[in-house]
């Protein structure tokens, strides 16, 4: 490899990188903004205009905190756990394009950290890694409400890594491919292409799955602090807290990234060609990525604060018994499909 | 009894034969008192604080006692007064047929008010409780005698008399 | 006789559920955009509606008198036993010859309940609009007769938050020394 | 006997009693101002008005007396006299009466020292009208003094002459008397005799209302504030049975309480006021061991300790002085420690003095003089000499307290000692000159019996909570004994001490805190 194609990787590594934490401090305060504004609140607006500035505030007081190491924890783990569960998140990213390419230096540049050819396996094998951080979390912390947080954590893990990988299953099968960019190509053309339109049922399922995937209100429960008391991280402080944190962001900022490329076209700009626009057409297929990804974290946060928590049965019952058998009718009938295309 | 240091005037009765003889007519020395109040204010003119020391004693009993038994009775005084006495009754009866309007108008005529003498000593003005005659009401005893069922204009003639 | 009350029998869209969701999810996004319900409270002071119970006062005659006679009935009806008065003679002529000269009130123990003003045949002590009178330590948050015949002179003409000139209101002092 | 039938209990009574005073004995409730069981009977209150079956009117009760009638006037053939307490026209004149009683009586309960133990209160919410029709304005009158502690306030008085036939009948003085009449009556005393006689403070305790006031008490605090302790006062042999009012740490009054056998229903002011004396004392609140000069607080074992190497040094050579203004049970104690050698310093004495009623302040101005020579054998008559012959060297004392003046000759006598220890609970003369000093408890702290002149063993209890680190005198003496020999038996409660008492001396056998009760427990054989 030479030293400009090595120059271009780092330089994409590190924009990613860049941008995945500056999106997890947007978050943070988004979340925290639009949450007040649904309860008629007005939220943090003191520290700079309009509050801005608050996620940098909050970043500055975690690292001045004192970093607490309970006595009987299992230290090593304890220590590692938040990193464990941070690093996976980041790394995800990796693969999803965020644009169309562009001609830069002489050399078509694609869009994306790495364009492999199991993209969505690849994805799929990293967040099933992050629950290690908090099953390792919750066990260390020698805390019970931590350990209960953490299985609850593994359990759900199972139950909804089935049906989301079922529900994308459908959609490879309409790529024929792995690789991500195959998944956007197969979804350019006319709005009706992308894939919400073609697999409204695995649109579902994975959308209710990412939730449970990230975490997130409805499924929350490894945190549920009414019952577990902030649940795995109940040990927890300082940045090694605020780490958990940003993981949770940085987790749904890279969900709603892949929900976008799997459903919504990635990066496509519907009835448009993009490479023939030129660098107008790159920066515009980001603009249409960053939206419709927005719309996404947007739609987390408006989820998280409309509904209420799941009962851990009914979480169980949801997945095993409703998303499961569902997921794999999509893919009967999606396989079903293609069989008749393919016979004419 | 006890003294502020200062010798008290002491009051001796003029008529000794005549207390002798009051002291005879009871059994009880303590009997005696309201007869002699009588012969010392007929003596004095009034009760002094001296008088009340020195019946207590030839009674046998506190001062205190004697003092109770002459504020007691409306007829005996403990100051000087005026030759004439207006004692107006202030009782129920009395004072709702116009009691205080005769007291008020002594009060204009002569300035003075209850329990004061006018500066010339014709006329002491004293309020008093029930006099017994509820039913000719008001009634105002002059010196010894009632005057009863009394007008502002029958009261002025009244009081003419002894100008 | 029990009645039997029919349950509601769900219909394929409830039993779906996304209708339902999507209502919920329609509530939440209004609200996004209502006019929020927030006061800015160091800034912008919420007055209290007529009848709050709030820091206490001990009311003074217009000459300046304190009304209080030290009957001790406040202290007697206080639920939280947070009054302390210690009575003794009036140093004023005439009137009621009797006035506390001490009456302290721990505005930890109390529960701003109002039965001390129920009680009061003198109409002396009454609690006031005040809420924000925070302080340091336990000890200043024993007010003090000084203090609350202050809090009289602060709230008399109802307008403790309402006037334009905070700067004297937010000094409520309730460590004066006791 | 003759047979009443009360409200419908028939009730049988010896001849001469009063209506009010069968109905009380009896349970049923009939309200009173004027009446007092020790005063003269005039019934000019009429708040005791009932009805008699036969009698035209109403009678005051407390002046309709019970007697036979002949076996023909019986009612229902057997009943001497039927009374009815609660029937519409008593319940109606009750009324009335209170109504009349209210008309120039101020609505200032909530600045009456009195309210709470007001009689006019009291009944006014039991019997009276809850609304007055008066309205027109109210006599008004400014308060006086009518002696150096008594104030009264004519506005409240209701007129019920209490106070004047206490002046007349129990003191004998005949200070106050009822000034006018009608309206314009009020209690009145003449110029140059003020009520300032040893008794003058009963008046403001038997005023039903708060006409009449101490000035020890006024304004001080409210009755509901205080913790009401039946106690016995301690200023003189005869013991009067008194309440201690006390709030926390503090003595508020003293008032008398009822004892026929001892003082009746009253006491006097040299006992009422007599607390003042504990309040601004130099209390000793820890054990103190002289140093040089001065002295240094040390904690209990070492006071002990050092006490007992004290004692110890001159075994042979101690002598214990117990004291009069002790309880039975610290004399007793002490003189179980030195057994051969005790006495008691001279005796504080005063004037003797008796009223007509029978009322006695006693010469002998110590509690329990009588019962510490009934529980110390063989003290020594003249300890002085005593001292001199016998060659003591060492003395334990149970210090008299503040009434204590140590004279020169017996300053002298402590001065020669080699070791001085006393149980103190002041910094008094004698405690002063002490080598080690053992802060016990002050009179009405104490707890314990003592025994009056005419042979009265009463009971003291503690009004006050226990000061610092001081403990009570019997406990101190227990600690002491325990540590000079191992082999006493160990007292754990007073109760124990008396018992052990009781074996020893046949007068106070059987002795306890029951038996003794309230009311006291007669050594002659007779209890109350």
């Amino acid at each position: 490899m030479d030293l400009l194609g090595f120059t271009i990787i780092l330089v994409k590594v590190l924009v990613v990188f860049a941008a995945t934490m500056l999106g997890v401090l947007v978050m943070i305060y988004a979340e925290r903004r639009v949450s007040a504004f649904m309860q008629d609140r007005v939220g943090p607006n003191r520290v700079g205009p309009k509050g801005v500035l608050q996620p940098i505030a909050d970043g500055i007081k975690f690292l001045m905190k004192e970093d607490l190491v309970p006595e009987k924890v299992d230290k090593p783990i304890f220590i590692l756990a938040p990193a464990i569960l941070l690093i996976p998140a980041l790394m995800t990213f990796a693969v999803i394009p965020f644009g169309s390419s562009i001609n830069l230096f002489g050399r078509e540049i694609a869009l994306q950290v790495a364009d492999v050819n199991v993209g969505v396996l690849y994805i799929l094998a990293l967040t099933s890694i992050s629950v290690y951080g908090i099953v390792l979390a919750g066990w260390s912390s020698n805390n019970k409400y931590s350990l209960l947080g953490g299985l609850r954590s593994s359990a759900q893990l199972i139950s909804y890594e089935l049906a989301m990988g079922l529900a994308v299953v459908s959609i490879i099968l309409l790529a024929g491919s792995l690789r991500l960019n195959d998944i956007i190509t197969d979804q350019q053309g006319s709005f009706f292409s992308w894939n919400i339109f073609r697999q409204p049922l695995a649109f579902l399922i994975f959308l209710i799955a990412v939730y449970a995937e990230t975490n997130r209100l409805p499924f929350d429960l490894s945190e549920a602090e009414q019952e577990l008391v902030g649940g795995y991280h109940t040990e927890y402080s300082s940045m090694k807290f605020a780490m958990f944190f940003m993981a949770e962001y940085a987790n749904m900022i890279t969900a709603a990234a892949l929900t976008v490329t799997l459903f919504f076209g990635g990066w496509d700009v519907p009835l448009l060609d993009e490479g023939s626009l030129g660098l107008f057409g790159t920066l515009l297929s980001v603009l249409s990525f960053l939206l419709k990804m927005a719309f996404f974290l947007f739609l987390f946060i408006w989820v998280r604060w409309t509904f209420p928590r799941f009962r851990y049965d009914q979480l169980m019952r949801l997945g095993w018994k409703v998303m499961l058998p569902l997921a794999l009718f999509n893919i009967f009938l999606t396989a079903g499909y293609l069989t008749l295309k393919a016979l004419g | 009894m006890k003294s502020n240091g200062k010798p008290k005037p002491r009051f001796t009765f003029e008529d000794p034969e005549r207390v002798e003889q009051i002291f005879s007519q009871y059994p009880d020395k303590k009997s005696a008192t309201l007869p002699l109040l009588h012969l010392a204010q007929s003596q004095e003119g009034y009760i002094s604080n001296s008088v009340i020391d020195s019946i207590a004693e030839l009674v046998d009993c506190h001062p205190a006692v004697v003092m109770d038994c002459v504020s007691f009775y409306t007829m005996f005084y403990t100051k000087p007064h005026g030759r004439n006495i207006i004692q107006i009754c202030q009782t129920l009866s009395c004072s709702l047929n116009g009691a205080d309007e005769l007291v008020d108008h002594v009060t204009d005529k002569y300035k003075i008010k209850p329990g004061e003498t006018t500066a010339d000593d014709q006329f002491t003005l004293m309020k008093v409780e029930c006099l017994g005659s509820c039913g000719t009401a008001p009634v105002v005893q002059m010196n010894k005698e009632y005057h009863e069922s009394l007008t502002k204009q029958k009261f002025d003639e009244l009081l003419a008399e002894f100008e | 006789m029990a009645t039997i009350v029919k349950s509601y029998e769900p219909t394929f869209w409830d039993k779906l559920y996304l209708p339902a969701l999507m209502r919920g999810l329609i509530v939440t996004f209004r609200h996004f955009f209502r006019k929020n319900v927030t006061i800015q409270y160091p800034d912008q002071k919420h007055i209290p509606p007529e009848g709050y119970r709030g820091l206490h006062r001990l009311n003074k005659y217009p000459e300046g008198r304190i009304k209080c006679v030290a009957c001790e009935m406040c202290s007697a009806a206080c639920p939280a036993d947070c009054i302390h008065i210690i009575p003794g003679p009036s140093p004023w002529d005439g009137g009621k010859e009797r006035y506390p000269v001490r009456f302290d009130i721990d505005l930890l123990r109390c529960i701003f309940c109002g039965f001390c003003e129920m009680a009061c045949p003198e109409e002396a002590i009454e609690l006031t609009e005040i809420y924000d009178f925070s302080d340091y330590t336990r000890d200043d948050l024993v007010i003090d007769k000084e203090g609350l015949l202050e809090v009289y002179d602060l709230t008399k003409d109802q307008n403790y938050y309402t006037k334009k000139n905070l700067s004297k209101a937010s000094s409520v002092n309730t460590s004066i020394d006791t | 006997m003759p047979l009443l039938k009360i409200d419908g209990k028939e009730i049988e009574i010896k001849s001469g009693t009063t209506v009010l005073q069968a109905a009380e004995a009896n349970g049923i409730e009939i309200p009173y101002y004027c009446y007092h069981p020790a005063l003269e009977i005039v019934g000019s209150c009429r708040m005791c008005l009932v009805q008699v079956e036969g009698m035209p009117k109403l009678q005051v009760s407390c002046n309709t007396f019970v007697s036979d009638v002949s076996s023909d006037r019986k009612v229902d053939g057997k009943y001497d006299m039927v009374v009815h307490t609660q029937n519409d026209l008593v319940v109606q004149e009750r009324k009335n009466i209170l109504e009349f009683l209210l008309l120039n009586h101020p609505l200032d309960c909530s600045v009456c020292d009195q309210a709470g133990e007001c009689y006019l209160q009291d009944y006014s919410f039991k019997f009276g009208n809850a609304h007055s029709r008066f309205d027109e304005n109210k006599r008004v009158r400014p308060n006086e003094f009518l002696g150096s502690q008594i104030v009264i306030n004519h506005n409240r008085c209701i007129m019920c002459s209490q106070c004047v036939r206490f002046t007349q009948e129990i003191s004998g003085t005949s200070e106050l008397f009822v000034e006018a009449r009608g309206y314009n009556s009020k209690i009145a005393v003449l110029e140059d005799n003020p009520l300032d006689n040893l008794l003058a403070g009963n008046v403001a305790d038997i005023c039903p209302v708060g006409a009449l006031l101490s000035t020890d008490y006024i304004h001080k605090n409210r009755i509901w504030n205080l913790k009401k302790q039946p106690s016995v006062c301690q200023d003189c042999s005869v013991g009067c049975n008194v309440d201690v009012f006390s709030q926390t740490d503090q003595i508020l009054r003293l008032t008398a309480r009822e004892n026929l056998d001892v003082n009746g229903y009253f006491m006097c002011d040299i006992g009422r006021y007599g607390f003042h004396r504990y309040e601004e004392i130099d209390r000793v609140l820890q054990p103190m061991v002289r140093k040089g000069d001065s002295f240094v607080s040390a904690d209990w074992e070492t006071a002990i300790q050092k006490t007992i190497d004290l004692i110890k040094k001159n075994k042979s050579n101690t002598a214990g002085i117990v004291s009069p203004f002790h309880t039975n049970e610290s004399n007793f104690l002490l003189g179980q420690i030195f057994k051969d050698v005790l006495g008691s310093l001279p005796p504080i004495t005063g004037e003797e003095i008796t009223y007509p009623s029978g009322f006695r302040i006693s010469a002998d101005r110590s509690p329990n003089t009588r019962g510490m020579n009934d529980i110390c054998e063989g003290i020594v008559e003249d300890l002085a000499s005593k001292i001199k012959t016998q060659d003591i060297r060492t003395l334990f004392i149970l210090d008299d307290g503040v009434d204590r003046k140590l004279d020169d000759k017996w300053k002298k006598i402590i001065g020669k000692m080699d070791s001085v220890i006393v149980l103190s609970y002041a910094m008094t003369d004698l405690a002063k000159l002490a080598h080690v000093v053992l802060p016990g408890h002050a009179p009405l702290e104490r707890e314990g019996t003592i025994t009056n002149d005419k042979g009265r063993i009463q009971w003291l209890r503690p009004s006050l909570p226990v000061k610092v680190e001081s403990k009570p005198d019997w406990e101190i003496l227990m600690l002491v004994r325990n540590a000079l020999d191992k082999k006493t038996e160990h007292f754990v409660e007073l109760g124990e001490v008396m018992k052990k008492m009781g074996e020893k001396f046949e007068n106070y056998a059987g002795i306890t805190f029951f038996k003794v009760g309230n009311q006291g427990y007669s050594i002659n054989g007779k209890s109350s």
